[in-house]
C-alpha cells in the first residue's frame, strides 16, 4: 500500500517531465548540434564546421549592435518598468478611489501583444503622423521627436513601448507585495517615529526585495527574449540600428538561410539567460519551502 | 492638514498622467477605427471621429481581404478560440498537477527536476521553431490546430508548474496530513482538498496562459497551416498588407478585435488577478 | 515623565450606513500618572482599537483623548511619544533583532554608541542577547514576543501601551517576564495600559483594572475589588479561574438573617435586598462538608497538583468547589456543602447588576 | 487535386494577379488553397516554409525566387517539372538567363511568373512641371539638379521607405548609374573585393549618400507603397523602386505618360536589373496532388495566365513573344529593354531582390548599405569598407 | 474497541551528515488500551513529531510501533483507524463546518444519513451547530480548534491522537471543553495520547503523563507521581506553577532527624542522604511564620484572587510562598518561612535526579 502512494506522484508527473525534458534539453542539444555545423537553409548535419560559427558571430558588427541594444534595452527597460511599477503601486496603495478602474488602465497593455499595439505605436512614434505632427499641428512649430527613424535614437522607442507594456505588471507585482505587508509593522514604524517615506525607503522596501528580485528576472529574461516587440516596432531598424539577439537570430535562421549562424547566436543568448537564471534557480532550491 | 491635501493632488496628479500614457495608444487606435480615410488624412491622431463609423469594424471582422480570401478576420478568431481554450485548460491542469506532486508529495530529486524544468520557463522560443516543426510532422500534427495546443502546452508547462508549485508551497503540510488521516488518497485530497483552494492561482495561471496563447504570433505563424492560422497571424496579414492607402482605421479596428478576448478578461478578471499575486503567486 | 491619560466618551465606528458597527461605545477612563492599568475582556471586545486610538493609529469617531492634560486628537503618533507592543509583533522582518529594538531611537536620532547600549541593556533584561543578530523569522514565537516588548522597552516614553505582550511565551517564562515587567515600572513609573487576557496577569500587574465587554467598559477597579466585588455577573464570571458559581434563588428577608432558598438548598445568609437574586460564589468560598442541607452528587474531580477542583451537581446546576489535594471525594458520592458567609455576592436575578 | 499555394502577394494588386491564378486552377477542376503570410516582404512567409518542408508537410508551391530556388533544390525537396516544361516548350519561350535561374542542375524545379525591372525611376509629371523640371533625368547630374528644384518648391524629391532592399533598390541604381554594367557586375554580383573598394565604389557612395540628403526623415518604418502614395499624391518627385510602382499608379487611376514618368533610373538606360518571381514546386507524395503541381506550372507559364497577371501586377510576362498589346508604355518599354539588354549582355540581376547573390551575403551586404544610408556618421570610406567586408561573408 | 500502543525505541533523525539533528531519542512508551496519555514538554521538544510518527505521516528513523498488537510501520496513515487533532488545526478552508466534520466519513463510505446525524451530534457536544454551514476562515480561533476537535470526534476510531487542541480557547470555554474531553474518554475509552502545555490539562485529563525534553522521555507516571514524585529537577520545575522552589545545600545526617542546611538557614527535615543535595519544594508547601530560622525580605507580593503569591528574597534566591489572599505581608516585610515535613522533594546536587 504505502509503496503505491510513494510511487504513483511520480508515475503522475512523469510523462509531463519526460515530454518537458526533450522540449527543452533535447531541442537546447539540437540547437548546440547545429551552431557547429554549416547549415544554411535547412539543417544539415553533414558538415561540421567546428566553431567557425561562433567566429563569424563574434566577427559580426551586427551581432555587436545587437549586444549593445540588448544590453541598453534591458538596463533601461527593466529599471524603467521597475521605477515606474514602483512609484504607481506606492501611489495606488494609499486609498484611492477608483482603484479597480485605474489599476485595469495599468495593467490592460499587458494583455495585448504587439502584434496588435505595434501599429499604433509605429504611428505615435512616427513623426509625419503621430505625436511630432500632433505638436505640430497644434502649433508648437519646433516640436521635434523623430526617435524612430535615428539610427542611434531608435532603441530608445523600443524601451518607450517596452515599458509602456510591462510597468503596469510590475505594478501588479509590487501592488500584491505591498497588499501582502501585515498593516501593523507600518504601524509599529509610526509609533517609532518614522515618517512616511522613511518607512518606505527602510521598512517596506526591504521586505518588497524578493519582490523586486524576481520581478527583476521575469522582465529581463522578457527582454532577452524580446522579438515582437522589435518585430513590430523597427523590425530592427532603421538598417539593423536596432536589432537585439532575438531578431538577430530569427533573420540569421530564417531569412538569411545561415541556420547554423543564427544556431550560434541562440546558443549565446541561452548562456545569457542562463546567466540571469541559474543563481536565481539556486536560490530557489535552496530555501525550504515549509521554513517560510 | 494643507499637507495632506496637497500630496493627495500629487499623487492623485501622478497617477492620472500615468493613466494618460497608458490610455493613449488604446485611444488613439480606438477613434481611428471609427474615422474614414478623409479623417484620418486631416485630422490629428487624438481628434475625435465625426460619429461612430462602424464600416471599418465590419470590414476588418468579416470581409477584409488577405490575398485571395476576403473573409475578414472571422476564421482566425475562431482558430484562435479553438486553439488558445484547450491549450489554455490544458497546460494549467497540467501544471497543477505537477505543482501538486513538487510541493506536497516531494520525493528524493524532486526540486532538482523542477529546477530543471524551470529553466524552460526562460527558453528563448526562436530555438524549438525548427525542431518542433519536425517533431510535429513526425506526429503528424503539423499545421494543424492540434499541434498548436501541443506545442503550446509543452512551452507553458514549465511556467503553469512553477506558479502552481509556488503556491502550493504555501499551503501547510498539514492540510495534506489531515486528509490523508481522514483516509483520502493521492487524487482524491488534489481534488477534494487542494484544487478549491486554488481559485486564486488558477485565475492568474488561466489569465497568464490565455494571454500568451491568444497573443502568440511566433508559433502562429510557424506551425499553422492555410486553415489553422491563428488570429494574430491574420492580423498580421491584414495590417502588413501593403496597399497604396493604407486604411489604418481597417488596421486598427482588427487590432483591436484581435485584442478584445485577452482585454476583456483583464478587465473582468484583473481584480483576480492582483488578488492571485497576492496570495502568493509570484515569490522571491 | 509620567503623563496622566485621559479619556472621555470615545467611540468609534467602522463603515457606514448600514454597515455602521459601533466598536467602542462612549469609553471614560482616567488613567493617572504613573498608572497600570489592566485592560480585559472577551476576543473582539475591542481592546486592541482602543489602543490604536490612544496610540494615534487610528482616529476615534467621536470623543476627548488627553496625554499629559494636552489634548492629542490629530497629533500624529511619532508626535505623541508613546511605546506600543502589538498583539501581532509587528517586527520589522528585514532588520535584525538589534535593528528592531534600536529604530525608534535610531528616528530619533540617539547616538550610535548611547543605542547601542541601551539595545544590550534591554536584550539582556529580557534574555535576548544571543538572538541579537537574528531576523525575525529565525525566532521562535516566544522569542518574537520578547523583541517586541524590547522595542517599547528601549524607548523613554510619556505611556507604554501592550497589547497582549506575553500571551506565547510558555508558563515559567511568563511568570519570569510579568515579575520583569512589574519591576520596570516600579522603577520607571511610566504610565501604562496592558490589555491581556490572561487572569493571574490582570490581577497580579495592575494598579487598576478595567474590564470590556462589546465596547462598553463594564468596571473599573483594583483588581481586589473587580475579584471581590464584581459590578456584575458578566465581569464576575469573567474574571477568575475556575469561573465563579452562580446560583440562582429567592432570598426572604434581607440584612444578616435573611434566608436564601434555591432548587435543592436553601442557605442563611446575609443578603441586601429580598426577591429574585442570583448568588455568586467561587469555588474557594465553597467548602464540602459532611452534614449540609445542600446537597449534590460528584461529576468529576480534577486534581491539579496544588489543589484540586471537584464539581457537584446540585439542583442549580454544576457547582466547582476548590477542595485541597488530600481531599478523599471521588466520583459519585454524595456530598454536601456550605459557603463562607463573608465573600457572597449578589446580583439582581433579572439586571445582573450587584447587589449592595 | 488540391494545390496549397504559399505566396506573399497580399496587397491589392498582386493579390488580385492571384485571383486569376487560382481562377484559372479552380476552371482546371483544382482546389486552391490560399496560404498568404503577409509582412517583412514574405520573411514570415519564409519562416512558415521552412517549418512547413522540415516538418515534411511541404505547400504543393511556394513562392520562391533566385538562388534561394538552388538552395532550396540542392536541399532535394524540390520536385522535377521537365515533363511539363518539355511539354509546354520552356526553353523556347525563356531566356536563357531566366531559365538558368529556375533549374538546378540542369532540370527545371520552378516555374517563373514575371520579370520585373528594378531599375526604374518614377516621376509625377505635375510636380515636375511645378518644379520647373522639363525632362526626367537621365544622369545622376541632371537628377541632383532637378531634385534642388523640387526641394525649392517645398515638396519631397525622393520618396523612400524604410525597409532594407528598398535601401538597396537606391544603392542597386546608383552602382549600376555611376559605375555601368560591368562594374556592377564585377561589384555586386561576383562581389570581386577589387571592384568593391574601387574609387568607383566610394563615388557611388557619394552619390548614394547625396540621395539621402533629398529624402524627407519619416521615412524609416514606411512601407514602399505609402512612398509610392507621396509620389502619386504630389507630395513627393520621385521614386527609385521596381515597377509593381505601377500597380499602385494604375490602382490611383493614373496614366503613364500623362500623370506620371516612368523612365530608368539616371544612368541606367542601358541596363536593365531584373527581379522575376517564380513559384518551385515542391516534392509531394499524392499523385492526384502531383498532377494539379504540374497543371499549376502549366497554369503559371501559359499566356493566358502571364497576361493577366502582369497586367494586374506591372510586370512584364516572362514568356518571350508575347503580344503586348494590352500592356502599357511603361511595360512595353520595359519588354523591349529585357529583350535588349539580354542581347547586349545588360540583363543584370538585381540583388535587392535577391536574384544574384546567395542570402547569407547578400543580406551581409544589405546591413551595410542601409548601416551606411540610416547613418549619416559613417564616413563613405568606412561604408566602403564595410560594404566590402559584408561580402565576404560565406 | 479500545487498543494498545507500543513504542519500542523510536529514534527519528531529521537531515543528513553534518546537519542531522536528532529530534527524538529512544522513545519508549506503552499504553493500555483505553489509557488516555497525557504528553507535555517545552516546545520543540519532539511532541508533535512523535504523534505524527503514530499517525504514521512521517516515519521513523528507527525503531517499532505496534497499534492494537499489530506491527505498523510502513502502514499508511488511512489504513491505522486514527483520528487525529492538528495543532495549527488543519480545517479544510473551502469545505463548510459540517463537511470538514463529515469528511473522513464520506472517504469511509458511510451513508449520508448516518453522516449528517453524526455531525449533528457532535456539533451539539460542541456547541458549535450553529456554525455548521460557515467556512474555517468565517471562524474564531477558539471555534475552529473546535471544529477540528469535531473532525476526529465524528469518528470513531481505535486512536485519538490530540496535539494541544484547546489551547486557543478561552479560560472559561477551556474548563468546559476539558470536562467534555474527560466525559468523552469515560464514555467511549478509546485509547488518547494527547499534547498539552497546559499544566492543569495535563494534571486533570491523563491517566498518565509522559514528560519529555530534548527528545527524550524523562519520566512517565501518573499525574499524582509526576506532581509529588517528579523524577528530576526538570520535571520538578516543568510541572506545577508557580514553579518549585529549589534549594541547594546539604544534608548532614539522614532519615528523619537530618539537618540541612543552606545558605542563610537550616531546616530539620526526614532527607533520604547526606551530602550536598537539593530541596524541592512547592510554594503551597512553604508556609510563611513570625519566628523561623529561615527568613527572607519580602521582594513581590502576587494577589491572583484566589491566592496571593508572595516572593521572599533569601540566602539561596528568590522563594516563592503561596498564601491566602487575606495575608497582610508587604514588599519589605521580613519574613520567616517553614516547610511542611512530608512534601519535600530532594534530588542529587549534581545529577539533578530524584533521591530516595
Ligand atoms: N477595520 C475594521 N473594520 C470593521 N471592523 C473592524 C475593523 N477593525 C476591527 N474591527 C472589529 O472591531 C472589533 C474590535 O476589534 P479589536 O481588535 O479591538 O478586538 P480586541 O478586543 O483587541 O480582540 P482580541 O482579544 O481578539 O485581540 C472586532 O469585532 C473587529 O472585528
Ligand atoms: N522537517 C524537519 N527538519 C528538521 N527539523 C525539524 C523538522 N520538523 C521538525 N523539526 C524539528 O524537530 C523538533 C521537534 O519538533 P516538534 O514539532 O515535534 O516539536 P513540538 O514538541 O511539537 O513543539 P511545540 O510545542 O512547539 O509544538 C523541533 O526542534 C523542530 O525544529
Ligand atoms: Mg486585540
Ligand atoms: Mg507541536
Amino acid at each position: 500500500m504505502k509503496s503505491f502512494e510513494n510511487v504513483l506522484p511520480k508515475l503522475v508527473i512523469a510523462p509531463g517531465f519526460v515530454l518537458g525534458f526533450a522540449f527543452i534539453y533535447g531541442l537546447m542539444i539540437w540547437n548546440g548540434v547545429l551552431s557547429v555545423t554549416n547549415s544554411r537553409m535547412l539543417p544539415n548535419y553533414d558538415e561540421f564546421v567546428g566553431l567557425e560559427q561562433y567566429v563569424q558571430l563574434w566577427d559580426m558588427d551586427r551581432w555587436y549592435v545587437a549586444l549593445r541594444n540588448l544590453g541598453l534595452f534591458s538596463v533601461l527597460y527593466v529599471g524603467g518598468s521597475m521605477l515606474i511599477g514602483m512609484v504607481l503601486a506606492i501611489f495606488l496603495d494609499q486609498k484611492i478611489r477608483f482603484e479597480g478602474v485605474i489599476r485595469t488602465i495599468y495593467l490592460y497593455p499587458m494583455a495585448l501583444s504587439f502584434i496588435v499595439t505595434g501599429t499604433a505605436w509605429k504611428w505615435i512614434l512616427n513623426p509625419s503622423l503621430g505625436l511630432e505632427k500632433l505638436m505640430h499641428d497644434i502649433g508648437w512649430a519646433s516640436f521635434s521627436f523623430d526617435w524612430l527613424v535615428q539610427s542611434d535614437t531608435a532603441i530608445y522607442c523600443v524601451v518607450i513601448a517596452g515599458i509602456w507594456q510591462s510597468a503596469g505588471f510590475a505594478m501588479a507585482l509590487f501592488l500584491a507585495g505591498l497588499r501582502g505587508i501585515d498593516d501593523s509593522i507600518i504601524k509599529a514604524a509610526q509609533i517609532d517615529g518614522a515618517s512616511l517615506p522613511r518607512i518606505y525607503w527602510r521598512i517596506i522596501l526591504p521586505v518588497l526585495r524578493p519582490v523586486v528580485f524576481s520581478t527583476i528576472l521575469v522582465l529581463s529574461h522578457l527582454s532577452i527574449k524580446a522579438f515582437d516587440l522589435v518585430m513590430a516596432l523597427t523590425a530592427g531598424g532603421p538598417g539593423y540600428a536596432s536589432d537585439v539577439p532575438a531578431t538577430f537570430m530569427f533573420t540569421m535562421s530564417f531569412t538569411r538561410g545561415q541556420i547554423g549562424l543564427g544556431a550560434a547566436s541562440a546558443t549565446m543568448m541561452l548562456a545569457m539567460v542562463a546567466a540571469i537564471v541559474v543563481p536565481y534557480l539556486y536560490s530557489e532550491l535552496r530555501s525550504k519551502p515549509h521554513e517560510r | 492638514m494643507n499637507a495632506k491635501t496637497l500630496s493627495r493632488l500629487v499623487v492623485y496628479t501622478v497617477l492620472g498622467v500615468a493613466a494618460f500614457f497608458f490610455l493613449a495608444p488604446l485611444y488613439v487606435m480606438l477613434v481611428t477605427s471609427f474615422k474614414d480615410a478623409e479623417q484620418i488624412r486631416s485630422g490629428n491622431l487624438l481628434s475625435l471621429p465625426h460619429g461612430l463609423n462602424f464600416e471599418s469594424w465590419t470590414l476588418a471582422w468579416s470581409t477584409a481581404c488577405t490575398g485571395v480570401d476576403c473573409r475578414g478576420l472571422k476564421p482566425y478568431f475562431m482558430n484562435s478560440v479553438m486553439m488558445a481554450v484547450p491549450a489554455v485548460l490544458i497546460s494549467t491542469a497540467w501544471g497543477a498537477v505537477n505543482g501538486y506532486v513538487l510541493s506536497m508529495w516531494k520525493f528524493r530529486g524532486s526540486d532538482l527536476l523542477f529546477g530543471f524544468i524551470l529553466f524552460g520557463v526562460f527558453m528563448p522560443f526562436q530555438v524549438v521553431l525548427l525542431p518542433m516543426s519536425q517533431v510535429l510532422g513526425f506526429l503528424g500534427l503539423s499545421s494543424s490546430i492540434a499541434g498548436l495546443v501541443l506545442v503550446h502546452c509543452l512551452a507553458g508547462m514549465a511556467g503553469t508548474t512553477l506558479f502552481f508549485r509556488n503556491y502550493y508551497t504555501a499551503i501547510p503540510r498539514e492540510l495534506v496530513n489531515a486528509a490523508r488521516m481522514d483516509g483520502a488518497g493521492f487524487w482524491r485530497i488534489f481534488v477534494r482538498i487542494v484544487i478549491p483552494m486554488s481559485t486564486p492561482i488558477l485565475m492568474v495561471t488561466l489569465i497568464w496562459q490565455f494571454t500568451n496563447i491568444w497573443n502568440d504570433f511566433l508559433f502562429g505563424v510557424a506551425f499553422s497551416g492555410a486553415d489553422s492560422k491563428p488570429i494574430t497571424v491574420g492580423l498580421n496579414n491584414m495590417a502588413n498588407t501593403t496597399s497604396s492607402v493604407k486604411s489604418y482605421n481597417v488596421d486598427m479596428a482588427a487590432a483591436i478585435i484581435a485584442g478584445l478576448p485577452t482585454m476583456l478578461v483583464y478587465v473582468l478578471a484583473g481584480q483576480y488577478f492582483v488578488k492571485g499575486l497576492t496570495a502568493g503567486a509570484v515569490k522571491g | 515623565m509620567a503623563a496622566s491619560l485621559h479619556i472621555a466618551g470615545i467611540r468609534k465606528v467602522y463603515g457606514k450606513g448600514d454597515k455602521a458597527v459601533e466598536v467602542l461605545k462612549k469609553i471614560e477612563i482616567d488613567v493617572a500618572p504613573g498608572e497600570f492599568l489592566i485592560l480585559v475582556g472577551p476576543s473582539g471586545c475591542g481592546k486592541s482599537t482602543l489602543l490604536n486610538i490612544i496610540a494615534g493609529l487610528e482616529d476615534p469617531t467621536e470623543g476627548e483623548l488627553k496625554i499629559a492634560g494636552k489634548n492629542v486628537i490629530g497629533v500624529a503618533p511619532a508626535q505623541r511619544d508613546i511605546a506600543m507592543v502589538f498583539q501581532s509583533y509587528a517586527l520589522y522582518p528585514t532588520m535584525s533583532v538589534a535593528d528592531n529594538i534600536g529604530f525608534a531611537l535610531e528616528m530619533r536620532k540617539v547616538p550610535l554608541e548611547v543605542r547601542t547600549k541601551r539595545i544590550q541593556e534591554v536584550a539582556v533584561m529580557l534574555q535576548i542577547e544571543h538572538l541579537l543578530d537574528r531576523r525575525p523569522a529565525q525566532l521562535s514565537g516566544g522569542q518574537r514576543q520578547r523583541v517586541a516588548m524590547g522595542r517599547a522597552l528601549a524607548r523613554d516614553p510619556q505611556l507604554f501601551l501592550f497589547d497582549e505582550p506575553l500571551s506565547n511565551l510558555d508558563a515559567k517564562l511568563r511568570v519570569e517576564m510579568r515579575a520583569e515587567i512589574k519591576r520596570l515600572h516600579l522603577i520607571s513609573g511610566i504610565t501604562t495600559v496592558y490589555v491581556t487576557h490572561d487572569q493571574i496577569e490582570a490581577m497580579t500587574l495592575g494598579s487598576r483594572i478595567a474590564v470590556m465587554k462589546d465596547g462598553i467598559l463594564q468596571q473599573i477597579g483594583t483588581p481586589d475589588d473587580i475579584y471581590r466585588r464584581p459590578a456584575n455577573t458578566y465581569v464576575a464570571g469573567f474574571i477568575g479561574s475556575p469561573t465563579m458559581n452562580f446560583i440562582a434563588g429567592s432570598a426572604s428577608g434581607s440584612g444578616a438573617t435573611a434566608l436564601f432558598s434555591f432548587e435543592g438548598g436553601a442557605l442563611q445568609l446575609p443578603c441586601p435586598t429580598s426577591g429574585k437574586v442570583t448568588l455568586g460564589q467561587r469555588p474557594e468560598h465553597i467548602h464540602l462538608v459532611e452534614e449540609a442541607a445542600w446537597r449534590g452528587e460528584v461529576t468529576l474531580v480534577e486534581p491539579t497538583g496544588a489543589d484540586t477542583y471537584v464539581v457537584v451537581k446540585t439542583g442549580v446546576g454544576l457547582v466547582t468547589v476548590r477542595t485541597p489535594p488530600s481531599t478523599q471525594v471521588k466520583i459519585g458520592d454524595n456530598v454536601g456543602m456550605t459557603v463562607s458567609s463573608n465573600h457572597n455576592n449578589w446580583f439582581d436575578a433579572q439586571t445582573g447588576l450587584r447587589l449592595g | 487535386g488540391e494545390v496549397e499555394v504559399l505566396h506573399w502577394w497580399t496587397s491589392g494588386g498582386e493579390a488580385k494577379s492571384v485571383g486569376e491564378l487560382k481562377k484559372i486552377m479552380q476552371g482546371k477542376g483544382h482546389t486552391w488553397k490560399d496560404f498568404a503570410v503577409a509582412g517583412g516582404g514574405g520573411d514570415n512567409a519564409m519562416t512558415v516554409l521552412k517549418s512547413r518542408v522540415v516538418a515534411g508537410n511541404p505547400p504543393a508551391a511556394a513562392q520562391i525566387k533566385g538562388p534561394a530556388i538552388q538552395e532550396w533544390a540542392s536541399e532535394g525537396v524540390l520536385a522535377n517539372l521537365d515533363a511539363t516544361a518539355k511539354a509546354e516548350k520552356w526553353d523556347n519561350l525563356l531566356p536563357k538567363v531566366v531559365a538558368d535561374v529556375m533549374k538546378y542542375k540542369g532540370n527545371y524545379v520552378a516555374a517563373p511568373v514575371n520579370v520585373h525591372r528594378v531599375n526604374w525611376m518614377w516621376a509625377n509629371s505635375a510636380v515636375l512641371k511645378k518644379a520647373g523640371v522639363a525632362t526626367a533625368p537621365k544622369t545622376w547630374d541632371e537628377f541632383f539638379a532637378a531634385a534642388e528644384k523640387v526641394k525649392k518648391i517645398g515638396l519631397i524629391p525622393v520618396a523612400h521607405g524604410g525597409q532594407n532592399w528598398q535601401d538597396f533598390t537606391t544603392f542597386e541604381d546608383v552602382v549600376l548609374g555611376v559605375g555601368g554594367a560591368k562594374f556592377y557586375q564585377d561589384a555586386l554580383i561576383k562581389l570581386d573585393q577589387k571592384a568593391l573598394t574601387s574609387p568607383t565604389m566610394t563615388k557611388s557612395l557619394e552619390t548614394y549618400r547625396k540621395i539621402k540628403s533629398y529624402t524627407d526623415p519619416a521615412s524609416p518604418g514606411r512601407d514602399w507603397n505609402l512612398a509610392t502614395a507621396m509620389v502619386i499624391q504630389e507630395k513627393a518627385a520621385f521614386q527609385f523602386m521596381g515597377d509593381w510602382a505601377k500597380g499602385e499608379f494604375t490602382a490611383a487611376g493614373k496614366v503613364p505618360g500623362k500623370d506620371y514618368i516612368c523612365a530608368a533610373a539616371p544612368g541606367t538606360a542601358n541596363a536593365y536589373t531584373f527581379n522575376v518571381d517564380s513559384f518551385a514546386m515542391f516534392k509531394l507524395k499524392d499523385p492526384v496532388a502531383q498532377k494539379a503541381q504540374a497543371d499549376l506550372a502549366a497554369a503559371i507559364m501559359g499566356p493566358e495566365f502571364q497576361e493577366v497577371f502582369n497586367l494586374n501586377k506591372g510586370s512584364i510576362p516572362v514568356r518571350l513573344n508575347m503580344d503586348m498589346a494590352k500592356f502599357d508604355d511603361c511595360a512595353k518599354l520595359s519588354s523591349k529593354d529585357f529583350v535588349d539588354t539580354a542581347k547586349s549582355g545588360g540583363l543584370l540581376p538585381s540583388i535587392a531582390h535577391g536574384m544574384a547573390v546567395k542570402p547569407a551575403a547578400e543580406g551581409a551586404i544589405k546591413d551595410a548599405v542601409s548601416q551606411f544610408w540610416n547613418d549619416d556618421k559613417i564616413s563613405v570610406a568606412d561604408g566602403v569598407k564595410n560594404i566590402a567586408k559584408a561580402a565576404a561573408t560565406k
